[in-house]
């Protein structure tokens, strides 16, 4: 195991590092900026170095400055937590250069999967569900007709160069995939001065369930079941649980399936996550492959026991993982709900600044992960994530009851957050029922309003 | 709130000698003050803990206000070498005067030996970190008298 | 923010000494500023005096702390009665002259209805609960003029 | 169910049962005294009540005031937390000729456990193994020395109506008895003016070992194992853990077997305790059953992933308890650890004040129950319980690191508190064996000061 570690992060997650390295009782070395100079959780930390002012780009994310932070505190290993450094290749290959350990997959994984082509690639070739659609571009409305009776309808046209909607088009039949073809491109050659479009499979109304894999560097990759993150709003999670209310163990065995193969053919290590579209059918869609610990990973703590940042470092130390699939038991349901410094009421504005009162929800069922407190500082300059606040119950219905009451007793007071929007999900009937897809939250925001 | 409730408000305000209540719920918003010409003087204690965490991290202190005088802090993280080599004299001592383009040291980060120059031109008054030692952002290691 | 809150709120601003406080919390808000000189909670900094202009509500006259006025308070929990009985007439009225032994309401508790006595001598301003209603321990339930 | 429950009680017990009842949907009358009227969780109550001044006898301790308060609420159950009313026969009584459900046992279950004197004849009539001694006063050297070799050395001798280990004397022979003897009666004599004498088996390095039941109203008795609270100081309970370093399954099942066969012969319903010691050679001794929900209850449910404080309302409410003893799994360890309002380096003297820096423990494996937060008071009129914190995690050694980097996490200003106090337990080489007796903590805190 490493005697020492450096933590290349900030916020609730260098606090979830440092105590994962506290309980394997490794020694810490924390880098901040100097906007962090005065955040609470680097009195935890064994060391600090401040690397750089306060834009990211000039601290967390300066490679220079991050290993030479390494260097002068002689560490074995750098956990890089999620954003920031979390999926750089070159930051993985410097690591290794430099003979640090970097916690987390081989710089050749990350770029493997880091590019979307060549992750489609990969999942396509080892027989993973990936949305069908055109090969390259579509000439013309005969090559889009036959493209869209093999792949079979709804289908969507998409403008090659695009984005934001413009030179989009869903059709479900051959007359609207016609119109739809002469509309778009007109449009995407008027956005973008490209007409070129492609086609691929539409899935309606989808969830997007993610699966989280474990791989050590003995050749043992496991899954960890699904989380579902089908509560997004403008592509942004808000709120995670597992089991998901719609994969069942057999889909659950299918997509783990679908990830472990995906993982092994991109001589995946560590910790990772595959995403998935899963349309309301049950067929679903290989989207791409997080190569770091996620925000969410709790959801998976809480529901397998088992310790994702622990086991990540021990991976990247060389310890084989110790248990099998069969080991693996899903139990209970976990929820989380991201408490961010932002205005539901103006847009979700960033509202950063200094929290006057703070009083955090307790008691059974509930994980708390903050590096807020009464006095904090949250400064402008990096993500508004504040809290993650998860309840672990028996079943999907105490969990929501057990997040309702949490979210009532949350108190945040000198900042904006997302609390409210929060307590407006956790009562909604269709988030009840499960039955959501990723357009809900901003249907029901636009319904009602933000 | 109704006229009603209003009143209610208004004389329990008299009666508890309330200057101002300000209520605002679901788009609605209601203000009431009482005449009341004192302003509310800042600080003092009360139910919020609003005294910030005191630094947990050793922050490099400020230099003292005294006008001239700056201190020089590290442009960068890594290990701070006074002189171009161990046999070398060191570029500056207290006393010597530099230039805005003088090396006043290096820092090595990433075993790149990084010349930093004194970007003013003054005295070196005092050197505050120790050869072959490490160094953070922002840690200051010269005092200097500018001008 | 219920009325009873807000008496909450408004009792522990006396006894704190504090001149105004602001509650925000699902999207509701709610400010209390009591007329005092003494220091406001750090950290409350809202609109100041220059708010006064947009006061939406005409400014009562202000009730300065009044000498020999006392307010009564519950001494138990229970249900409040003005009167022995729903045909009697009530115990006081404002205007009543009141003993120290003389019998100003019933407070029914357990089934039991005790006869709550003025304790001081005076005069009854003011009826500041309901009959009929329930009252906590504490709670104000008549202004009294004493002496 | 209720739909409408007043909770007479205060501080973290209060919060807890606040919790349980927005989990099931329940109403809230929350009473408070004077001293607690700023308190933060009133807020999360439906409705609260002022039921006297600070001192706990003219406020939750009396009976009209809280009767009173539970009537103008028009409540259906009151729960009385632990302490003040909820172990008083004669207000669990009084609940019942006003038609409100006492959320405990019955007042004769309460009086016939509350009498230590029938509570043992109760044990000793089920065949549970009480600590054997004499029948009644020792009245001579020869009877003292009949029974001390009917039962086996060591035994004590103890004053009759003695107290503070006055005219107490522990004897390991014939020899030492004779002499313990007469200096126990003159001492007694001397203090109690009383030289009146009784003899029991000494259980020498004993753990407290305690079962907790659920029994509901259809007549299922449960028990969910067991929780190990040696480690003390004064006979106040510091740590507790589940499950105990000195039980292995089998004595789990006797110990639980002999708990259920107490509870059911005093016709005991809702949640119980049931307290043994243990002696080093894994002999156990009835001592006393606790007719209420303890302090250290979140231990069983962190193992057993049951709600106790939910079940002892539905169990008020007439529902059956809906699992058999088969059920009941045990998973993982849990330890908690209570942070009182206390001066360890005064010995112990009671800290109230106000608290200035709050900064709770997070992150997994890590429950916080507490009523405490940045600018909270903690009033001197009653106990000093600040907070449990409680860890879990997969097995003992883990949760000794979770909770040893919780306690350095949990920052507290304003009040002195006990956690220096738990980080040296959670340190010490025979805990972390766990090799402890009941004198443990004096021990420790005599060699090295307090």
């Amino acid at each position: 195991m490493f005697r020492r570690l450096l933590i290349a992060n900030r916020g609730e997650i260098a606090l979830r590092i440092l105590r994962a390295c506290r309980e394997l009782g490794i020694e810490t070395v924390v880098v901040y900026s100097e906007a962090d100079r005065d955040a609470a959780y680097l009195r935890l930390a064994g060391e600090t170095i401040c690397v750089g002012p306060a834009p990211g780009r000039r601290s967390y994310l300066d490679v220079p400055s991050i290993i030479s932070a390494a260097e002068i505190a002689d560490v074995e290993a750098i956990h890089p937590g999620y954003g920031f450094l979390a999926e750089n290749a070159h930051f993985a290959e410097v690591c290794r250069s430099c003979n640090i350990r970097f916690v987390g997959p081989s710089p050749e994984a990350i770029a493997a999967v880091g590019d979307k082509v060549r992750a489609k690639e990969i999942a396509r070739a080892v027989g993973a569900p990936v949305i069908p659609g055109s090969p390259g571009k579509i000439a013309s409305e005969e090559e889009a007709l036959a493209t869209a009776r093999e792949i079979g309808y709804p289908v969507i046209l998409k403008a090659a160069a695009g984005g934001g909607g413009r030179g989009m088009r869903i059709a479900h039949n051959d007359f609207s995939l016609v119109n739809g073809f002469h509309a778009a491109r007109a449009e995407a050659e008027a956005a973008f001065r490209d007409s070129s479009l492609y086609l691929e499979k539409y899935v309606e109304r989808p969830r997007h369930v993610e699966i989280q894999i474990l791989a050590d560097e003995k050749g043992t990759i496991l899954h960890l079941g699904e989380r579902d993150c089908t509560l997004q709003r403008r592509h942004q999670k808000l709120v995670e649980e597992a089991p998901s209310p719609a994969v069942d163990p057999e889909l659950r065995a299918r997509m783990g399936a679908a990830a472990i193969a995906i993982a092994k053919a991109a001589k995946y290590t560590n910790a990772g996550t595959v995403e998935f579209l899963l349309d309301p059918s049950g067929d679903f869609y290989f989207m791409e492959v997080n190569a770091r610990i996620q925000v969410e990973h709790p959801v998976t703590e809480a529901v397998t026991g088992l310790d994702l940042v622990q086991s990540q470092i021990r991976i990247a130390a060389g310890e084989p993982l110790g248990f099998r699939q069969g080991d693996v038991q899903i139990r209970g349901h976990a929820i989380e709900a991201r408490v961010n410094a932002e205005d539901p009421l103006e847009n979700f504005a960033p509202s950063p600044g200094r929290i006057r009162h703070f009083i955090p929800p307790g008691g059974p069922g509930v994980r708390l992960d903050t590096h807020a407190h009464a006095g904090a500082e949250i400064p402008p300059h990096y993500d508004s994530l504040v809290a993650k606040l998860l309840v672990h119950r028996a079943d999907r219905r105490s969990a929501i009851s057990t997040m309702r009451r949490a979210l009532e007793e949350f108190v945040i007071e000198g900042i904006k957050t997302t609390l409210p929007l929060h307590q407006r999900l956790f009562a909604h009937p269709d988030f009840l029922r499960g039955e959501v897809d990723t357009g809900f939250v901003e249907r029901m925001l636009g319904s009602r309003g933000s | 709130m109704d006229w009603k409730s209003l009143g209610r408000l208004v004389r329990f305000m008299v009666r508890q000698d309330l200057v101002e209540v300000e209520v605002e719920e679901e788009g609605k918003r209601l203000r009431v003050r009482r005449r009341d010409g004192r302003p509310a003087p800042e600080g003092g204690a009360g139910p919020g803990p609003a005294a910030a965490a005191a630094s947990p991290v050793p922050s490099a202190a400020a230099a003292p206000a005294e006008p001239g005088i700056a201190e020089f802090r590290s442009p960068m993280v890594g290990t701070f070498y006074r002189a171009a080599n161990p046999e070398a004299e060191p570029f500056v001592q207290p006393g010597s005067k530099v230039e805005p383009e003088t090396v006043i040291c290096i820092i090595e980060a990433m075993k790149v030996m990084n010349e930093v120059r004194a970007e003013t031109a003054g005295e070196i008054l005092e050197v505050l970190a120790e050869n072959g030692q490490p160094v953070e952002f922002g840690q200051p290691l010269f005092r200097i008298r500018t001008g």
